[in-house]
């Protein structure tokens, strides 16, 4: 059964999205909102492993919390959906269960 | 018990322990939840990982801090059936740590094995 | 589908109440059932009938009882986390109920999703 | 010497204000002066009036009320941040008061030293 | 204005951000803390590094997210006689950033620089 | 004039060590507290961080937290001092600023 994970802290700052990727496994979903969208940009240290992740899982970000921090959601890494609250509620009805990574 | 809930729905439950306990409150009030969900008759999986390990290890005094020491519950689990717990292999290690460290019979399992078990549950609290 | 909803942070110094407000409200919008918001550790403040934000900033206390009015969702305070945060009868906003830890469970076996939103 | 103590976060949820109120007894238990405890961001909620702890843990608002009757020491809540969280007059707990930040800066200039317990 | 609070000690302040804006209200409460500095006629810092630098990203847009867009204030520093914003050089790059993309004129230095400056402070302030 | 650095997340955790090392002056003093305790001990994918941070810094460790963890003083990397609250007092008095890595 397939997992959304969702994740809300900044790489950076946190663990939280590094254990996240290792415990995600092939065809789950992983949602970056908050201070966590930072992650989903390119160029940053993180995109690498973002664009790996990308590979095997769905991985989408709140645009609208892209737009809080003045980041462009035409900047994303390839591969990575950036959605809407509406879009989160989807993937969370599209998965079997949720576990946020706090 | 069961019937009086909801029709007997047993679901998967799995509680993932990933901080330390003391420095934040969040150990001791998800013991609390899966204290609380024994009288669900729900299958119950209760995770450690990442600092979460530190939740079980042996030893914990908290005299010199003055919060209570809340750790003798993990060992009462048992007596609430809440029998599966898994501590997850990789952490352990990061932190030095060996099950001969932890106060409670647990199956240690990869991080491979933890994320296979994730996707079978039903209903996964983090904290 | 049904929603249970875990807050787990307080309003203002964490952002965790307002994605699980905007969370619930898309729900809505889009035709399933938040059959309950359950709010646990700090989560409980987002209950205070004392809070008085900035009038130019959003008011996180008011946000939550306009969806328990306008939806009836079913907005629930724990008992044993209010307790040690102040979070009681005499402090409680209109529109939360406070009840016992139980009713989070109950909303995991009940509702189709159980998503938390926290620190 | 004299010390100002800056608390971050809420009572129970986080160690800080644990640490901060040890911190502060073991520096007038070596003779130095407890200039001001400045409460801020969720730090306020140290000063509820409601909170009732389980009798078997520690009472963080109680702590800080003792500390301030036996030491004379200024327990001040940031009255902006306060608000926001649902701390004024109406919930606030004997031995607090609330003020201004500008009571932190100050606080910031008078002491030797000014440390901040957080998150 | 000095004599007014204290006879005129004047100390060399430092309020360091760390974390992004919104995700959590730290970046906020301290801007109204510095704010509040300036009134105090002390010899003000301001420090951006690790996610604090996000602070001041320009084109922030908090409309989706109902957040009071409180960046503006940061460009209104300048009126307050609060020029000293230093931003770590490792902590923009490491976020795919430069100069460029701050709205605030700052100066942009090194970790090891930012290390010798937090060193010659009165207070710290770190959130 | 010297610091006194305070920490008090685990480094496995929050990248809040990670930062405050990278900002330490040599005779700055680093005090390891509540969560951060973990990072004083021997044995972790930490220890050598600590261990090389020592040279330079006087890194301390409050004894009540790890007490409380279930940490054996006894077992703390080489150069690291265990203290009570205060001996924590003392480091704030000694340095001539703190700054807390919130």
């Amino acid at each position: 059964m397939s997992i959304l994970h969702t994740v809300n802290k900044s790489p950076f700052e946190r663990a939280n999205l590094s254990s996240c990727l290792g415990h995600a496994n092939a065809g789950d979903a992983i949602m970056l909102y908050e201070d966590a969208v930072i992650a989903a940009m390119n160029g940053t240290a993180f995109a690498a492993r973002i664009a790996d992740a990308a590979k095997g899982c769905k991985i989408c970000v709140l645009g609208a919390d892209l737009k809080a921090r003045g980041l462009d959601p035409a900047n994303v890494v390839a591969g990575v959906s950036v959605i809407d609250y509406a879009g989160f509620v989807d993937l969370a009805a599209d998965n079997a269960s949720v576990n946020a990574w706090l | 018990m069961e019937d009086d809930f909801d029709g007997g729905t047993v679901k998967k439950f799995m509680f993932v322990n990933r901080k330390a306990p003391y420095g934040t409150i969040y150990a001791l009030e998800v013991l609390e939840m899966v204290l609380i969900s024994a009288a669900f008759d729900q299958d119950v999986h209760l995770a450690f990982l990442d600092d979460g390990v530190l939740q079980i290890k042996k030893g914990q005094d908290t005299k010199d801090l003055g919060h209570k020491n809340f750790s003798p519950t993990y060992r009462a689990l048992e007596g609430y059936d809440i029998e599966k717990l898994f501590v997850e292999q990789e952490s352990l290690e990061e932190r030095g740590l060996t099950a001969a460290d932890l106060m409670v019979d647990v199956e240690v399992i990869s991080r491979a094995d933890m994320a296979k078990l994730m996707g079978e549950m039903d209903v996964i609290l983090t904290a | 589908m049904k929603f249970g909803i875990l807050v787990n942070e307080g309003p203002y110094n964490h952002q965790a109440s307002d994605s699980a407000y905007q969370f619930a409200k898309a729900a809505i919008e889009k035709g399933h059932e938040v059959y309950r918001v359950f709010f646990y550790y700090d989560g409980v403040l987002n209950a205070t009938r004392f809070s008085e934000p900035p009038t130019d900033d959003r008011n996180v206390v008011k946000n939550w009882q306009k969806l328990a009015e306008d939806h009836k969702v079913d907005l629930v305070v724990c008992v044993a986390a209010g307790l040690r945060r102040g979070i009681v009868e005499s402090s409680l906003a209109p529109g939360f109920r406070i009840s016992g830890l139980g009713q989070l469970i109950e909303a995991g076996i009940q509702a189709d999703r159980l998503i938390a939103f926290g620190d």
